[in-house]
C-alpha cells in the first residue's frame, strides 16, 4: 500500500487545498470537533468524531433550491442551480463513510435528488480508520469494521505513516492526484494497530448488541409494544439526536420572503418535532410518544423493510453522548428486545 | 383572493405639490392585491367619498388604502364612507402621506418614493385586515366636573340643566376658584362677586348636582361612558349636614394666626374657618395645622360655642365611590411662585405685590376694607409701578414661555380703578406689548392711558430696591425714549404669570389625558375640537387648557358641557373593537398578560380543551373582555407565546408594514 | 468606519397613536423637516411594539430602529410607556451584548405637542445611523438589495 | 443520599401519599442518567439513581405530570427547586399534586468535560476524596474533581431549597457567586469583541432545540419559533440573522421568569454558553431594576411584567461599558 509519513501529512493537504477545497476534522475547541475548511497551520483533531456528522456535505441543514423574483404582481422562477466545486473530506471514520451509502439509497434513488447528487458527485470521501473507539461505539453492530473504512479512499494510521487505498474510481484519480508525495509502504505494523483495534471493539460495552430481533418484519410485534410509553416520557421532543445523526435525512420545505422575492429552501426537520409533517388537518403523530416512536421505528423497523434490510443507523454513538436527557437508540432496542 | 383599491388624494397642492400622486397610484397599482388604484383631488370631498364608494361597489373590494392627510384627521370619514358602500370601516387603512411627507419634504423625487413605500406598507397591512365589529358599551348618565371655579360652576350648571346629575369636586373648603378673589372685572368693571356668587348659589341649590367640596379625586378607572372614580373627602372636622354656617365658631376661635390663603396671606384668619361670606357651601373648615384641640388635644372652644353640634374632632378623611360617563376637567390656574425673581424684591418688601393681591387688597371683602394701603406702613401709596410678563413669554428656566393673556387688562383695570379712586396717585405700567385683542379690549386699554392718564412705558423693569425710607426704587429703561428711569415708588405691582394648577399633573396621569410641556392639558384638536381631550370622555374646561380670562372660560365651559351632554344623551357609545383577544390553544395561562393591562380586562378561565392524543384537559386560559379593553396591546409583548394579539394592529399586520417598508 | 456619502439608511419608527404620531404629525402641519428616510409605524401605545417587530426590521433591511411614546406618566393607557421602557431598555442592552451597534436603535418620547422634537429627533437619529452604515451585524444575507 | 431517597419513596407510595416519583433512572454507562418516572418499589430499586451525574431538572416535567391524576413524588435539588417555584407562580404547575422532598444539590459531573481531557472508552467515573478515577478501556485515569463539575454548578448561586414539603440532608444558603463574571467580561470588550464573540458562538447552533426544550421557562404550549402564525417560526438558522433571533428571543421571552438553572447550556450539544444571554439580563435587571431572583417566591411581580415611574431610561445602555 502507499503510505506518506504522518510528519508529510500536512504538506499533503496544503497540496491539496491549493487544488480544491479540502475538509479536515479540527478541534473547535476542547472535546469538540468539526469539519473545517483547511487552512495551512490547521491540525487534525485527537477526537475520534465529529459533534456535527459528515452528512453535512452532502445534506447540509439549509440548502436553496429555488428563488422567486417578484415585482408587483409579476413572479419570476429562477433557478439556482450550478454545478458544485470539487471537495474532498478528509478523515471520515467508517460510520460515516456507511451512512452516506444509507444516503444514498434515499436521495439517488429515482427521482434522483439533483442538489444531493451534485454534491455527491463532487465530493471525494477519505476515510480514516478507528484505532481507538469510544464507550459510546456500536457501528460493529451494524456490520462495519471500523479499521477497514470505506469511502472513495480509505486511510490507514500505523502510528508513523498513513496508507491510502483507493476503493473507488474516484478514489484512485485522487491517489494518483498525490502519487508525488506517497511512497510504497510495508504494512505488518498496520495489521498490529488493526488486530489490537478489533479486540477492543470486541471488549466495548455495546459490542455485543445485535440487530437480529430487527428488521422489516418486526413491525407488528414493535409498533404496538407497550414500551413506547416508558422510553419516550422523558423524550424532550428536541431534534438533538436528529441533528446530530448521520442517517437521518428528513427535511422541509419552506419559503422565506426576502423582501424582494422568495427563497424556497429545505432545512433538516426532525420527526421528533411537533410540527413534523404537519398538514392542512395538523400532525398526523400527535403525541410525543408517536414521534419517538416514529424515530426508532424508521431506523430499525421501516427502512430495513424498505431497503433490503439495511438498518438506518450506524452506531456512530452520536445520540448517545448529545442526547439531553440521555435516551437513545441503544436503549431503545434494548427494551424493546426484553420481552 | 384580495381585491384592494388604492385612492391617492392630491389635497389641493398640498400633497400634489411635492409628490407625484399619479406616480404613487401607478406604482401602487402594480403591488399584489390591488386591483384599482387611483388619484383625486379630494378624497375626503363628497365627490371623493363617492370615488370610494363605487370602486367598493364596483370592484367588488375587500380592502381599501386612502393615501392622503394623516389617519387621526380622515380615517373615519372614510371608514363610514366605506361602511356606507357595504365594506367594513375595518378594511380600510390610511397612508399620511401628507404630514409625514408631503408637508415636511420639498423633493419631489424622493417625497414620491416615499410615498409610494408608505402607501406600499398600508397596502401589506390592510392584505391583513380582518372585519371589525364595534361593540356598544352603556353609559353612566351622570357627569363629574373636577374643580369648582367659574370654568367648574359654568360646566355644572349647564350638565344639570341639561337634566343629568353631575358632581362637582373642589379641593377647597367652597367652590368659586380664583373669581371669588377677584374684585372687578375687565372689561366692564362689574363686580366679581356680584356675576359669580348666585352662580355659586345655583349650583348649590341645584337638585342635580352634588359639591364636594374640601375633596380631591384620588383613582379613575374605566373608560368613556363609565369611569369609576375614588374621592377623598378630606376630613374638615365639622359636619357639613350640621353646620349652618353661622360663623361663631370662627370668631370664638382663640387661634387667629393663620395666615388667610384666601386674601393671598395678607391678613390672619382662625383655626377654624369660613373661607368669604359667600362660601359654598356656607360650612366651617378646622385647620388641622393650626387648631390646638387637634395638636394638643387642649382647647375645644368652637366645639362649646357650636350650637348646632357640628364640631367633630374625630373626623376621618372618607373615600368615595361613584360612576360616570363624562368627566371635565376645570382646574384652573395660579400665578407663579415670584421666589426666583429677587431682581423684583418680590420677597424682601411687602410693599412688592402680585396682581392677584392687589385684587384682595382693594377689594371691599380684604384686609384693608377696600381702601388701598400699602401692606407696610398701611399708609396710602401715590406711586404705582405695574410690571408686566413677569415669568410670562420668557426663555429662561425661571419663566414661562407663553403670553399668560390675562395681564395685559387686568393690569389697565387696577390702574384705571386706582386713577379713578385715587386721583392723586401716579401709575406706571412697564410693558413689553400691550395686548388687547377681544371685544372692547383695547377701547378699555385706551381709556386707561387717554382717560385716566395712566404712564404706560415700553420697557423692563431692571431692578426693584426697597429704600430705607421705606419707598422703592425702581430701575427701568424707556425703550421709546431710550432712556433710564428711576421711579421712587411707594408700590410696585407684578403681573405674575399664570400656570396650570399643580393637582393637574397627577390628575392627567390618572385621566389618561395629554399635557403640554407647560402642564396644560392638550385638546384633541386646537382648531376643531378645543374642548376635549384626546381620551375619550374627557372633557376640558377653563384655564386648565391654557390661559383665559373670564368670558372665555365660561364659553369653553359651557361648551364642555354641551360636549358632555351629547355624551350623556347616548344610552350606549360604541367601543373601539381593535381589543386584544388570545388564541386560546397557545395561551399558557401564565398570567403575565394579566399584569400589564392597565384596565384589568383579561380574566382567566378553566376550559376544557380536546388534547392532540384525543383525551382532553382542562387548562387555564386568558380571556380579555373586549367593552373593557381599551387596545394598547400591552398584553401582546408580555405574552411569550403569542396567544395574545391585537385586532386592527395584529403582530402580522405590523410585520408585514415593516417588510414593506425596509424592502 | 467609512462612511460612504451616499448610503440612505432606511429607518423604522414605530409611533403610539396618541402622542408620538400626533406629535409627527405637528412636525408635518409646521412644516418640520426630517430626513424621507424615517417611514414611521403607527402602533396604539409605544408598548405594543414586540421586539420581534424590531429585529424583523433589521432582517428585511433596516438601519435603524426608533421607538417613539407618550412621555413617561402621559401615557393614553397609564402605564404602556413604563412597560415599554423596561422592555425596550433590556432589549437594546442585550443587543448591545450581542455587539449589536448601539446607536441603530432609540426610545424616545414624543408628545403630541412636540412636533419640533419630533423632527429633531428624527433628524439626529438618522444622521447617527448614517454615521454607522449600512446594518450589517443584524441583517438577514438574503434579503440584502441587489 | 440515593438509599434514603429511594427508602422515603417508597414509604411514600406505600402509605399513598404518592402515586409516582419522578427521579431519575441509570443508563448504560456511568453517566447517561434519564429522567424517569417511577411507580413501583421494585423499580426504584432496580433503576433510581442518584449521583454525581444526576444533573438533569425534573421540574418541567411536573408541568405535564401535574396534568395527570395523582400526586407525584418529586426530587429537587436547590437549583430546581426555584424552577419549580416560578411554574408554580405561573400556574403550570398544580403545586397540591406534588410532593416536594428537597435534596442536597451538585456539584454535578460533566461527563463532557472528562471527555474533552482526552478520556475516553469511559466504563466507570468514581469520586474518591475529589479525585475522580475514571475506568477506562484504555486503562484507569484520574482528574480532579471540580475540573469535570458543570458549569452551571460551577456558579451555583444558591443551596437553598425555596420550596420543600420535607428535606433529605441539610438545607443551605443562597451564595454569593461569580456567576456574572463572564457577563462582566463580555460588557468590558469592546462592540466588536462583543459581536465576534457571538458571532462565533452562535453559529455553532444547530437549532436543536434542546435549550428551548430543556429550558423550566419555556413551556409554551406552542413556541412562536414552531408557530407559523407568529411570523418568525423558523425551523433552521438559514442566516446569521436567524441563528441571532432565536436566541434573542428566547433570552427575551425568559427575561425575569428565568431562574439560571443553567440547563441550557448543559444541554447544548454545541456547547454554546446560552447561559450567558440570560444572565446579562438577570444582571441588568438586577443592576436597573433592583434584585431580582425569579422562582426565589411565588408571589412577587415579574420585572417585566412590572414598573417604577423613575426606571432610568434606554440610554444607560449608551452610558455603561464600552462600545
Amino acid at each position: 500500500m502507499q503510505k506518506i509519513s504522518k510528519s508529510r501529512l500536512y504538506e499533503l493537504f496544503d497540496a491539496i487545498a491549493a487544488k480544491q477545497s479540502l475538509y479536515i476534522p479540527t478541534d473547535r475547541e476542547a472535546g469538540a470537533a468539526e469539519y473545517r475548511k483547511y487552512e495551512s497551520g490547521m491540525k487534525l483533531t485527537k477526537e475520534l468524531n465529529t459533534v456535527r456528522s459528515a452528512k453535512d456535505f452532502f445534506f447540509p441543514q439549509t440548502e436553496n433550491l429555488a428563488d422567486f423574483k417578484i415585482e408587483g404582481k409579476t413572479i419570476e422562477v429562477r433557478d439556482i442551480r450550478e454545478e458544485c466545486e470539487d471537495f474532498v473530506i478528509f478523515g471520515v471514520r467508517a460510520c460515516d463513510a456507511r451512512s452516506f451509502t444509507i444516503l444514498d439509497k434515499v436521495f439517488l434513488c429515482e427521482p434522483v435528488d439533483s442538489f444531493y447528487k451534485n454534491r455527491r458527485d463532487h465530493g471525494t470521501v477519505i476515510t480514516m480508520a478507528c484505532t481507538r473507539p469510544a464507550e459510546t461505539c456500536f457501528c460493529k453492530t451494524f456490520g462495519i469494521d471500523p479499521t477497514v473504512p470505506g469511502g472513495d479512499v480509505s486511510c490507514f494510521d500505523d502510528g508513523e505513516s498513513i496508507f491510502f487505498l483507493a476503493n473507488t474510481e474516484k478514489g484512485e484519480r485522487f491517489v494518483e492526484s498525490i502519487s508525488s508525495f506517497l511512497e510504497d509502504g510495508d504494512t505488518d505494523r498496520l495489521m498490529e494497530v488493526q488486530t489490537r483495534a478489533r479486540e477492543i471493539m470486541d471488549k466495548l460495552p455495546l459490542a455485543k448488541l445485535s440487530t437480529e430481533n430487527f428488521g422489516g418484519d418486526k413491525l407488528n410485534e414493535y409498533f404496538n409494544s407497550d414500551k413506547w410509553a416508558e422510553l419516550s416520557e422523558a423524550c424532550l421532543g428536541c431534534g438533538t439526536c436528529t441533528f446530530v445523526c448521520p442517517t437521518c435525512q428528513c427535511y422541509d420545505i419552506k419559503d422565506f420572503n426576502t423582501g424582494h422575492g422568495i427563497k424556497r429552501f429545505r432545512c433538516w426537520d426532525s420527526c421528533m418535532y411537533s410540527d413534523f409533517t404537519k398538514m392542512a388537518h395538523g400532525n398526523p403523530r400527535l403525541t410525543q410518544l408517536e414521534r419517538f416512536r416514529q424515530r426508532f421505528m424508521h431506523k430499525l423497523v421501516y427502512f430495513p423493510a424498505n431497503n433490503d434490510g439495511e438498518f438506518g443507523c450506524v452506531g456512530c454513538g452520536r445520540c448517545l453522548a448529545k442526547c439531553p436527557i440521555s435516551m437513545n437508540i441503544v436503549k431503545v432496542m434494548k427494551a424493546l428486545e426484553a420481552k | 383572493m384580495q381585491r384592494i383599491g388604492v385612492f391617492v388624494c392630491h389635497c389641493g397642492t398640498n400633497i400634489a405639490a411635492t409628490v407625484d400622486v399619479k406616480a404613487v397610484a401607478e406604482a401602487l397599482g402594480h403591488e399584489a392585491g390591488v386591483v384599482i388604484a387611483q388619484d383625486y383631488q379630494y378624497m375626503c370631498s363628497e365627490s371623493g367619498q363617492e370615488l370610494v364608494k363605487s370602486a367598493i361597489r364596483e370592484q367588488k373590494l375587500t380592502g381599501v388604502v386612502i393615501c392622503s392627510c394623516s389617519p387621526r384627521m380622515h380615517e373615519n370619514t372614510f371608514r363610514k364612507a366605506a361602511a356606507s358602500a357595504g365594506l367594513n370601516p375595518y378594511l380600510v387603512e390610511v397612508a399620511n402621506i401628507r404630514e409625514q411627507c408631503s408637508w415636511i419634504h420639498k423633493d419631489i423625487a424622493t417625497a414620491t418614493e416615499k410615498a409610494i413605500i408608505l402607501g406600499k406598507a398600508a397596502v401589506a397591512k390592510v392584505a391583513l385586515n380582518t372585519p371589525l365589529t364595534s361593540m356598544e358599551s352603556p353609559v353612566v348618565k351622570r357627569a363629574l366636573v373636577i374643580g369648582g371655579g367659574i370654568a367648574g360652576i359654568q360646566t355644572a350648571l349647564d350638565i344639570a340643566e341639561a337634566g343629568f346629575d353631575v358632581d362637582i369636586v373642589e379641593k377647597n373648603p367652597t367652590i368659586g376658584g380664583k373669581m371669588a378673589q377677584i374684585d372687578k372685572t375687565f372689561p366692564t368693571l362689574d363686580c366679581a362677586a356680584c356675576i359669580l356668587t348666585p352662580k355659586m348659589v345655583e349650583a348649590s341649590q341645584n337638585e342635580r348636582i352634588t359639591i364636594h367640596s374640601f375633596s380631591e379625586v384620588e383613582d379613575v378607572k374605566g373608560f368613556v361612558g363609565n369611569f369609576t372614580v375614588k374621592i377623598k373627602k378630606k376630613a374638615r372636622f365639622v359636619d357639613e349636614t350640621k353646620c349652618t354656617g353661622c360663623g361663631l365658631c370662627t370668631e370664638k376661635c382663640p387661634m387667629k394666626k393663620v395666615p388667610n390663603e384666601f386674601n393671598m396671606g395678607l391678613d390672619n384668619r382662625s383655626a377654624i374657618y369660613i373661607p368669604f361670606a359667600q362660601a359654598v357651601p356656607k360650612v366651617a373648615t378646622i385647620d388641622p395645622n393650626y387648631c390646638m384641640m387637634l395638636k394638643t388635644g387642649k382647647c375645644g372652644v368652637c366645639s362649646k360655642v357650636c350650637s348646632a353640634g357640628a364640631i367633630d374632632y374625630k373626623q376621618q378623611d372618607t373615600i368615595i365611590e361613584q360612576q360616570y360617563g363624562a368627566i371635565v376637567v376645570a382646574t384652573g390656574f395660579n400665578p407663579i411662585k415670584l421666589d426666583k425673581y429677587d431682581e423684583f424684591a418680590y420677597n424682601q418688601c411687602p410693599d412688592v405685590v402680585t396682581s392677584l393681591e392687589l385684587e384682595r387688597l382693594m377689594n371691599a371683602a380684604g384686609p384693608n376694607g377696600g381702601t388701598l394701603l400699602r401692606p407696610s406702613d398701611k399708609t396710602h401709596p401715590h406711586t404705582i409701578v405695574f410690571v408686566q410678563c413677569v415669568g410670562s413669554r420668557c426663555d429662561d428656566e425661571k419663566g414661562k414661555p407663553y403670553c399668560s393673556k390675562i395681564c395685559c387688562m387686568y393690569t389697565a383695570k387696577h390702574a384705571m380703578l386706582i386713577r379713578e379712586k385715587y386721583p392723586d396717585t401716579e401709575v406706571y405700567v412697564f410693558y413689553i406689548d400691550v395686548r388687547t385683542p377681544g371685544k372692547n379690549f383695547d377701547e378699555f386699554y385706551r381709556r386707561a392711558v387717554e382717560q385716566y392718564n395712566v404712564h404706560y412705558i415700553k420697557g423692563m423693569v431692571g431692578k426693584v430696591t426697597p429704600k430705607s425710607d421705606g419707598k422703592i426704587d425702581v430701575q427701568a429703561s424707556d425703550l421709546l425714549a431710550n432712556e433710564q428711569l428711576h421711579i421712587n415708588a411707594d408700590m410696585v405691582v407684578l403681573a405674575a404669570a399664570i400656570e396650570p394648577d399643580k393637582t393637574a399633573r397627577p390628575l392627567a396621569t390618572m385621566l389618561t389625558t395629554q399635557m403640554d410641556t407647560n402642564d396644560f392639558f392638550t385638546e384633541a384638536h386646537p382648531k376643531l375640537r378645543p374642548v376635549e381631550s384626546a381620551t375619550a370622555g374627557i372633557f376640558l374646561s377653563g384655564a386648565c387648557q391654557g390661559p383665559k380670562d373670564i368670558p372665555e372660560t365660561v364659553a369653553q365651559g359651557s361648551a364642555a358641557a354641551a360636549k358632555a351632554i351629547g355624551l350623556l344623551c347616548k344610552n350606549s357609545i360604541t367601543c373601539n373593537p381593535c381589543t386584544a383577544h388570545s388564541d386560546e390553544l397557545m395561551c399558557n395561562g401564565c398570567s403575565s398578560c394579566e399584569k400589564v393591562c392597565p384596565y384589568g380586562a383579561i380574566t382567566y378561565i378553566d376550559k376544557e380543551f380536546r388534547m392532540p392524543d384525543r383525551t382532553t384537559k382542562i387548562r387555564r386560559v386568558a380571556s380579555v373582555n373586549p367593552a373593557v379593553c381599551q387596545g394598547c396591546g400591552a398584553c401582546t409583548v408580555a405574552c411569550p407565546s403569542g396567544a395574545m394579539d391585537l385586532s386592527g394592529f395584529s403582530n402580522s399586520q405590523i410585520m408585514a408594514e415593516v417588510d414593506a417598508i425596509c424592502k | 468606519m467609512q462612511v460612504n456619502e451616499n448610503f440612505e439608511p432606511v429607518i423604522v419608527a414605530f409611533c403610539c397613536n396618541w402622542c408620538s404620531y400626533a406629535g409627527a404629525d405637528l412636525s408635518g402641519t409646521n412644516r418640520l423637516n426630517y430626513p424621507t428616510n424615517v417611514k414611521i409605524i403607527r402602533v396604539p401605545c409605544s408598548c405594543r411594539v414586540n421586539p420581534m417587530f424590531i429585529l424583523r426590521a433589521f432582517q428585511k433591511g433596516a438601519d435603524g430602529v426608533i421607538i417613539c411614546g407618550c412621555h413617561p406618566g402621559d401615557c393614553h393607557y397609564t402605564s404602556g410607556n413604563y412597560f415599554t421602557r423596561r422592555r425596550i431598555t433590556l432589549l437594546y442592552s442585550m443587543l448591545d451584548f450581542l455587539g449589536i451597534e448601539r446607536n441603530r436603535t432609540r426610545l424616545e418620547w414624543v408628545s403630541a405637542a412636540e412636533g419640533a422634537k419630533f423632527a429633531a429627533t428624527m433628524q439626529q437619529f438618522t444622521e447617527d445611523v448614517k454615521a454607522l452604515g449600512p446594518n450589517r451585524r443584524l441583517e438577514d444575507l438574503r434579503c440584502r438589495k441587489q | 443520599m440515593q438509599e434514603a431517597m429511594i427508602k422515603r419513596a417508597k414509604e411514600l407510595l406505600a402509605d399513598g401519599s404518592v402515586d409516582r416519583v419522578i427521579g431519575w433512572k441509570r443508563g448504560e454507562f456511568a453517566y447517561d442518567i434519564t429522567p424517569a418516572v417511577f411507580t413501583t418499589a421494585e423499580e426504584l430499586d432496580r433503576d433510581f439513581v442518584c449521583d454525581d451525574f444526576t444533573a438533569a431538572n425534573v421540574s418541567k416535567y411536573l408541568v405535564k405530570e401535574t396534568q395527570k391524576e395523582g400526586k407525584i413524588l418529586a426530587f429537587l435539588k436547590p437549583c430546581d427547586t426555584y424552577s419549580f417555584n416560578q411554574l408554580v407562580k405561573e400556574h403550570r404547575i398544580d403545586r397540591e399534586k406534588v410532593y416536594v422532598i428537597g435534596i442536597e444539590g451538585g456539584p454535578k459531573l460533566d461527563i463532557e468535560k472528562i471527555k474533552a481531557k482526552g478520556i475516553t472508552g469511559i466504563l466507570s467515573v468514581k469520586n474518591e476524596d475529589y479525585t475522580l478515577k475514571i475506568e477506562t478501556i484504555y486503562g484507569t485515569q484520574t482528574m480532579p474533581f471540580y475540573e469535570a463539575i458543570l458549569g452551571k454548578c460551577a456558579s451555583c448561586k444558591s443551596k437553598k431549597h425555596v420550596v420543600f414539603d420535607e428535606l433529605i440532608g441539610e438545607d443551605g444558603d443562597v451564595l454569593d457567586s461569580n456567576r456574572f463574571e463572564m457577563v462582566e467580561k463580555l460588557e468590558n470588550m469592546t462592540a466588536q469583541e462583543r459581536f465576534d464573540f457571538w458571532r462565533d458562538q452562535l453559529s455553532k447552533c444547530i437549532r436543536c432545540n434542546a435549550c428551548r426544550n430543556v429550558c423550566p421557562a419555556c413551556t409554551c404550549e406552542n413556541c412562536v419559533f414552531d408557530n407559523p402564525k407568529s411570523g418568525i417560526d423558523n425551523k433552521a438558522p438559514a442566516d446569521s440573522f436567524e441563528e441571532n433571533m432565536f436566541h434573542i428571543i428566547r433570552a427575551f421571552h425568559v427575561a425575569g421568569r428565568c431562574t439560571d438553572c443553567g440547563e441550557c447550556s448543559r444541554v447544548c450539544p454545541q456547547h454554546i454558553p446560552l447561559h450567558l444571554l440570560n444572565r446579562k439580563f438577570i444582571k441588568d435587571i438586577n443592576e436597573l431594576y433592583g434584585e431580582y431572583q425569579a422562582g426565589a417566591d411565588t408571589t412577587s411581580r415579574a420585572p417585566l411584567n412590572t414598573y417604577d415611574k423613575n426606571d432610568c431610561e434606554p440610554s444607560v445602555v449608551h452610558e455603561r461599558g464600552v462600545e
